[in-house]
């Protein structure tokens, strides 16, 4: 099919970055009226041939068409000219602004040369209605979740896409609701014969949508195939270029042996944040957390470790009462917390790859222990392999790795610690197949290992894999611990959805 | 009220509670002649500041406002006074030159990728030096449009007067609003300053937008230098030192943060009559040695920020709580 | 190593230096001489270090704001108070060594003042320090009550313009600071917090850094270093003038830093680079002086010389002839 | 002649120079022996601050103002503006380019006569021998610097063995004029090509006789040091020999100006338009050690 003509079409792009070779005579074609699912691991190239098509960077060889014609996009401005929409990986809207203005910026309704504000907020109400939101659009974007703003996002994204959508990772922070009206949105679009690029590490959500799927792996085209008659283990394989048996979903295990008590919270919790909560964490157990989007699931996450501080209730660590009123208390009694925005909390993203690794162990040693460069290099070089990241070298910014290895990074900060109570709040959130089991693979052993964890998470199947107790958050409120028989996906979600009567706690 | 008022409101009512305090003192500040007064010496002060205020939003800066008044009014001096223009024309060419002026140290920002407070502090240099080759003399203008317009004011009762450099500012302020709120170009500003790469994401013309504030920025700073050529019917290499520090102070205090994204410029419209307010002040009572003027004006400038501070801290804490 | 050490010697900022201190040799051929008299090395080569002394100094200080994401406005008022203070200690018969700690301590509570309104109180340093910027400049008068106090304390005037090893002292300190600090934040994990709390302070203070302590330092240490400049500037004319000392500095000090490499945007920083910065400055100051330029060109050569080393270091230039990345490099 | 009583206000440039703060105290002084209250504002080296510094006294209501203006232009307006309101204006130091009746008069120095004063003693000192000067200008573009320059080089135009061969900028600070004379000394084969340096304020000539005393030449005797404005610390250089001359530029401006203002309430006299103060010149010969005495405590 070399001459069939394509909505949008790149062709032998190679993308150099310094000595880096991240796209390798990628060719990438896509149909009207199609959904295209774009797949490969972390670091595969998948973000980079999307800001490819949409001229936020430029190939270093290559062309881009639109319509069989090429073209040159020197900026995202030309590729929403040509009817391209994009959300791209991380959520790249403006919190200081207001909903409406993210929906229309550039393109706002204008009368007399002013913008139209009466007009644009109404029409931004009626987009988010089409996405369930019902919400002021003169406020602040960054006054809502995380999980609203993606939703802006794609609303915007949408009402750009004449022609193509682009979704990187849309559904990462999304409920299970959200991905389903989503997913209605998109092939409302598709029977209007949208071309559709869509890129996500959820196969579910790859088989309940798309049409076609192109695989990358390291840079290189490994194949665009048909997705009828192909099976997940095919996509698996091609992706990860072996076998891999997923080794999180293990089912009920037999209940594990506890080990002693090593945090006991008793009604702790923060005014106007989180209602209090009684919760014991044993040495060697994993603390699922679930809940719906905004349920305060990071919020209580926060006052565990103290970036927020508790003000009512007592802690005690290992028997002994403790006061916990800021991240560096935590860290003297063993916490570790991997938080949910990895962008604008976790890394550092100008700093190399190794300082990232070494600066929660070098915070715990204080100003005057210096790791020297060696100590750094071994510590980082041994978290580096034993956690597979995948970078060019270890002086590299982190900010020029992709997000999974970004992930990896961080909560090879925070082992690096040697901690005894981990808090990992959305540990999985973006990262691939091979990744993802990998960090599943990694919680069991240090789960194994003795190490307490609290894990947040909105995929239900992965939180029963691991977890030896769930407790479920609703409304800012913790509603239910669920044990042994109850860890299964069908209790959890009965329990969220639950109102007061959930299962015994 | 939303988020990002609250600074602006904080702003009002110190100014409302500092301006009351002063008139219990003396109440002669309280005259149709201090208020005229306050928009006529601050008029020059006024309109760069809202330059700045665009700047500053994008979450740039822009050191060169005071040189480029000074080089304006220079240029204008010699322009009509030696080489016989008439001042509209002198008026003309000023603007030209300092929108390349700051369209230059834009696309500097924007193509080197150098820190605004770097290339606008070489702009600085480049002006005043520019300014003191042309000539080290102050030069005056006497022509009669300037005794024209000087002559263009209303009266008000009570030895007031309403000057066409004050009206102007107003005009100016109330233009800069609308273009600031109501227009795309004002929107990308704050996208701009809000996040760049999003921006740049977003399809926000970033480069063109970049170079436009800096072209605004020197183009009211040259507007001012007009102004304060009208004021002082001459022009003088070393006019306008350290308006750029006035500006920026009379921009934060009205609410916008450095760091760009959110403000007013209503905000700081208040700012700059805040610091008028504190001159006036100082004027008024008289007895401040040199250092203690110094050292009060440092003094209230803190005052000011840690009040908004607690203000906007206080507003802040009473929404989390209904 | 010597690999590392000659990369590390071929980066833009040294290569600046040179090429203006050969400007400066074109435009005056006795440019390089120098000689020994009275015990102590002549020649315009020992200006530019003995004058770049007070700038090198405040940018030693100014380096680890900036690398913050901050800013100092008000190295130059400070300067202006510790001399007064040491000064008018002097001339009221205190001796010297408690002068000039009393001097230092000044400063350094100036600084801590700095820091305490952009950690605790959270306000923009720019604006933080602008308080200061303009308040010092009052205190110092205050001090010497607007007299230029003149004083003859044999100590204070050796640190203004006594030599050491035939070097002027003020240079020798400048070297022994700079050497202090890189040491200081190098050999310990402050430097890597400070880069760490300029690049992301919610990420920094969620991996357990005390950001606070940490700004607390920065900004007393670049008040420190501010009278230490205060103290050698006063020295150097045997009088305090509040009026005038280290007036405008602070925009030299900061242009230091960024020609040394340091980004506004905080992050990687040099202090080593941030001294070539202060030099290439005054190397060009003298350069001015020594060749008999109209003073009026002064403002005009100061400007083009910036954008010439702001667009050798640029990412553009750094795309057509790959030079190393200086900051990454200045590290150990 | 009495004005105890009156409001006046005093529009200050600022405090940048030790002369300057002598004439804010003398100023401060004088207001007190004649029992006036003295409004003061510092005006921070700026015009417009200047400016508002009149409107305020104006719309305040004083009995009379006091301007030291920063610069000559620019005065129209405001001026106007104080005479509509029947306020007399003096202006102390320097004068302005405005129609003269806008002001009661002005109390100051002729600049180009000092600098003339100082170029007359280097002629006269040097006696046809040959002379290279070098020149430390004040800040560039001010007044008195452009003055200053112009008069010595009225004064040493018929002089044609007398040459200024460098000039630059050294603020009016010391350590500018250090700076400066260091630069000088090295490009004129270590101050051996230069007999003079000429300094438009004292405060750049201490600066640069620690230049040349640093060099190991005798500031005085190898290089001779002539500037202007007569403050303590060039007295002291001056009895030690290390300075030559300076021109006397009198702090007490408002003695005059309150003289005038007497009179003129008193029954209306108009005083003469400029009221010039002397630009004496003092050497080795004058007493130094005395005038420094006199001086110390006037606040320099
Ligand atoms: N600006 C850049 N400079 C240097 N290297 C880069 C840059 N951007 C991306 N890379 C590298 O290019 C490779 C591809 O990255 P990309 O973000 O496209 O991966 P991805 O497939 O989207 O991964 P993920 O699923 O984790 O988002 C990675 O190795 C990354 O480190
Ligand atoms: N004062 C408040 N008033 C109203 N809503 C609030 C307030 N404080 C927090 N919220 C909301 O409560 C929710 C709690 O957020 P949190 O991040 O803890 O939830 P989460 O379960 O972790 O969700 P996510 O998966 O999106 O992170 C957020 O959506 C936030 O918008
Ligand atoms: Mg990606
Ligand atoms: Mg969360």
């Amino acid at each position: 099919m070399p001459d069939e003509e394509f909505a949008l079409e790149a062709r032998g792009i190679i993308k150099i970055f310094g000595n880096h070779v991240a796209l390798d005579n990628v060719n990438f074609g896509l149909r009207a009226g199609e959904v295209h699912a774009l797949l490969g691991e972390n670091g595969a190239g998948k973000s980079t041939l999307i800001k490819i098509l949409t001229g936020a960077y430029q190939p270093t060889t290559g062309q881009v068409l639109a319509d069989g014609v090429p073209v040159a996009l020197d900026n995202p401005q030309q590729a929403q000219k040509y009817g391209i929409g994009t959300v791209y990986q991380e959520v790249n809207l403006l919190p200081n602004r207001s909903v409406a203005e993210n929906l229309f910026l550039g393109h706002q309704p204008t009368r007399f040369g002013f913008v139209d504000r009466r007009k644009m907020e109404r029409d931004s109400r009626e987009v988010l209605k089409r996405y369930g939101l019902d919400l002021d659009p003169s406020s602040e974007l960054g006054t809502h979740s995380v999980a609203v703003q993606q939703i802006v996002a794609i609303a915007r994204a949408v009402e750009l896409s004449g022609k193509v959508l682009i979704l990187d990772e849309p559904t990462a922070s999304l409920d299970r609701n959200e991905v389903e009206r989503l997913f209605e949105i998109i092939r409302d679009l598709k029977a209007r014969g949208l071309a559709i690029v869509f890129i996500t590490h959820f196969l579910d959500q790859v088989f309940a949508v798309s049409d076609r799927v192109t695989i990358l792996r390291n840079g290189k085209l490994i194949e665009t195939r048909d997705l009828t008659g192909t099976t997940r283990t095919d996509v698996v394989r091609l992706m990860l270029g072996k076998d891999v048996a997923f080794s999180g979903a293990t089912g009920v295990e037999d209940a594990r042996p506890m080990g002693e008590v090593l945090l006991d919270f008793r009604n702790y919790g923060k005014k106007r944040s989180v209602h209090p909560f009684n919760l014991t964490i044993h040495k060697g157990e994993v603390i699922g957390v679930a809940g719906l989007l905004g349920s305060g699931r990071t919020e209580m996450a926060r006052i565990m470790f103290g970036a927020d501080a508790a003000d009512e209730g007592t802690l005690d660590v290992s028997g002994k009462k403790a006061t916990i009123a800021r991240p560096t208390d935590a860290i003297a009694k063993g916490f570790g917390f991997c938080p949910e925005d990895r962008k604008a909390e976790g890394i550092f993203g100008d700093l190399s790859v190794r300082e990232n690794i070494v600066i929660a162990l070098q915070g715990k040693l204080g100003w005057f222990s210096a790791l020297n460069r060696d100590e750094q290099l071994e510590i980082a070089g041994r978290f580096g392999e034993s956690m597979d990241i995948r970078a060019a070298s270890l002086d590299m910014p982190i900010k020029l790795l992709s997000g999974g290895n970004q992930q990896k990074v961080i909560l090879s900060r925070w082992l690096a610690t040697d901690p005894a109570f981990l808090i990992l709040d959305e540990p999985t959130r973006g990262i691939d197949v091979g990744a993802h089991a990998e960090i599943v693979r990694t919680i069991n052993r240090l789960r194994d290992e003795g190490l307490a964890l609290v894990v947040i998470s909105s995929e239900l199947d992965e939180v029963v894999a691991y977890s030896t107790r769930i407790v479920v958050m609703r409304d800012r409120e913790m509603v239910a611990e669920l044990s042994g028989e109850n860890i299964n996906p069908g209790v959890i979600v009965q329990a969220i959805a639950n109102h007061r009567e959930g299962p015994a706690a | 009220m939303s988020r990002s008022l609250r600074p602006l409101v904080a702003t009002a009512v110190i100014f409302a509670i500092a301006y009351a305090l002063a008139v219990m003192q003396f109440p002669s500040m309280f005259s149709t002649r201090v208020l005229g007064n306050f928009l006529t010496d601050n008029a020059f002060l006024g309109i760069t500041a809202v330059g700045m205020t665009f700047v500053i939003l994008s979450g740039g800066i822009d050191l060169s406002v005071g040189a480029v008044i000074g080089f304006t009014g220079v240029l204008i001096a010699v322009l009509i006074s030696w080489a016989g223009w008439h001042p509209l024309a002198a008026f003309t060419m000023a603007l030209a030159v300092a929108a390349a002026f700051g369209g230059i140290m834009g696309l500097a920002i924007h193509y080197l990728q150098v820190p605004a407070f770097i290339v606008t502090l070489a702009g600085m240099f480049l002006a005043r030096g520019g300014a003191s080759v042309i000539t080290r003399d102050s030069v005056p203008v006497n022509h009669e449009f300037y005794t024209w317009i000087s002559e263009l004011i209303i009266r008000l009762p009570g030895g007031g007067r309403l000057s066409f450099i004050g009206l102007l500012m107003v005009a100016i302020f109330i233009l800069g609003a609308l273009v600031a709120h109501r227009t795309k170009f004002g929107s990308y500003v704050y996208a701009l300053g809000g996040n760049p790469v999003s921006a740049s994401l977003m399809g926000v013309p970033v480069a063109q937008t970049t170079v436009l504030v800096y072209m605004l920025s020197s183009i009211l700073a040259a507007l001012a230098g007009i102004v304060f050529s009208l004021y002082t019917s001459a022009g003088y290499p070393l006019a306008a030192v350290g308006v750029e520090l006035d500006a920026i102070s009379a921009v934060v205090i009205g609410g916008t943060l450095l760091t760009g994204g959110y403000g007013f410029v209503l905000g700081t419209f208040i700012g700059v009559m805040l610091l008028g307010l504190v001159q006036t002040y100082i004027i008024f009572d008289g007895t401040l040695s040199s250092w203690w003027t110094k050292i009060v004006i440092g003094a209230l400038l803190f005052l000011f920020i840690v009040l908004q501070r607690l203000i906007f801290a206080a507003s802040a804490k009473g929404e989390k709580a209904s | 190593m010597m690999r590392r050490i000659l990369s590390r010697l071929a980066n833009p900022q040294l290569l600046a230096l040179v090429g203006v201190l050969l400007i400066n040799w074109l435009l005056f051929p006795n440019f390089f001489r120098i000689t020994w008299q009275d015990g102590r090395l002549f020649g315009s080569l020992i200006d530019v270090l003995n004058r770049g002394a007070p700038v090198a100094i405040l940018a030693i200080g100014m380096a680890g704001v900036i690398a913050t994401k901050g800013v100092d406005l008000s190295v130059g008022a400070i300067m202006a108070v510790a001399g007064a203070v040491a000064a008018t200690l002097v001339v009221a018969g205190y001796p010297a060594p408690v002068a000039v700690a009393a001097a230092l301590a000044v400063g350094l509570l100036c600084g801590l003042w700095n820091g305490f309104l952009v950690a605790v109180l959270d306000i923009q340093p720019i604006i933080a320090t602008l308080v200061l910027m303009v308040a010092g400049r009052g205190i110092a008068q205050l001090i010497t009550e607007g007299f230029i106090v003149t004083f003859t304390d044999p100590v204070l005037i050796f640190i203004g313009t006594g030599s050491f090893l035939g070097l002027p002292m003020a240079a020798v300190i400048a070297l022994v600071l700079m050497i202090l600090v890189t040491l200081l934040v190098r050999r310990t994990a402050i430097g890597l917090f400070i880069e760490a709390v300029g690049v992301n302070r919610a990420a920094a203070s969620l991996a357990g850094i005390r950001s606070r302590m940490l700004l607390f330092l920065v900004y007393g240490l670049s008040g420190l270093c501010a009278a230490v400049a205060g103290i050698i500037v006063a020295g150097d004319i045997r009088g305090a003038d509040a009026n005038n000392a280290g007036l405008w500095l602070e925009l030299d000090a900061i242009l230091a830093v960024v020609i040394g490499g340091t980004s506004l945007l905080g992050g990687r920083f040099s202090v080593p680079l941030a001294v070539v910065g202060a030099l290439i400055i005054q190397a060009m100051n003298t350069g001015i002086l020594v060749s008999g330029f109209p003073p009026e060109f002064n403002l005009i050569v100061k400007a083009g010389l910036i954008f010439l080393v702001l667009i050798i270091q640029s990412p553009l230039a750094t795309r057509i002839v790959p030079v190393r990345v200086p900051a990454s490099e200045a590290r150990k | 002649q009495d004005i105890s009583g009156k409001v006046i206000g005093f529009s200050q440039i600022g405090s940048e120079s030790g002369w300057r703060a002598a004439e804010t105290s003398v100023t401060r002084q004088q207001a007190e022996e004649r029992g006036v209250d003295l409004k003061f504002a510092d005006a921070q080296q700026k015009q417009e601050n200047q400016i508002k510094a009149i409107r305020g006294f104006i719309a305040q209501g004083v009995d009379a103002i006091l301007v030291a203006p920063v610069v000559a232009t620019g005065w129209d307006d405001v001026l106007a503006e104080a005479k509509e309101a029947e306020i007399p204006v003096v202006l102390l130091d320097r004068g302005v380019d405005a129609p003269e009746d806008l002001y009661l008069t002005s109390v100051a120095s002729d600049q180009i006569e000092e600098g003339r004063v100082a170029g007359q003693w280097l002629v006269d000192d040097v006696a046809g021998a040959d002379c290279n000067v070098v020149e430390l200008q004040g800040t560039v573009g001010s007044t008195p610097a452009i003055n200053r320059k112009q008069g010595f080089e009225e004064a040493i135009a018929g002089a044609s063995n007398i040459k200024i061969t460098q000039s630059q900028t050294g603020d009016f600070t010391r350590a500018k004029g250090k700076e400066v004379m260091e630069a000088f000394l090295k490009s004129s084969n270590n101050g051996a090509d230069i007999c003079a340096v000429y300094a438009h304020n004292d405060d750049m000539a201490v600066g640069a006789i620690q230049a040349i005393k640093d060099a190991g030449l005798k500031p005085g005797t190898d290089i001779k040091v002539v500037s202007i404005d007569a403050v303590p610390d060039i007295f002291t250089a001056i009895a030690a020999g290390e300075a030559n001359a300076t021109v006397e530029l009198t702090p007490n401006m408002a003695g005059p100006a309150f003289d005038a203002l007497a009179a003129f309430w008193a029954d209306g006299t108009e005083p003469e338009k400029f009221i010039i103060t002397d630009s004496k010149l003092y050497t080795a010969a004058d007493d130094p050690q005395g005038e420094y005495d006199r001086r110390k405590d006037l606040g320099y």
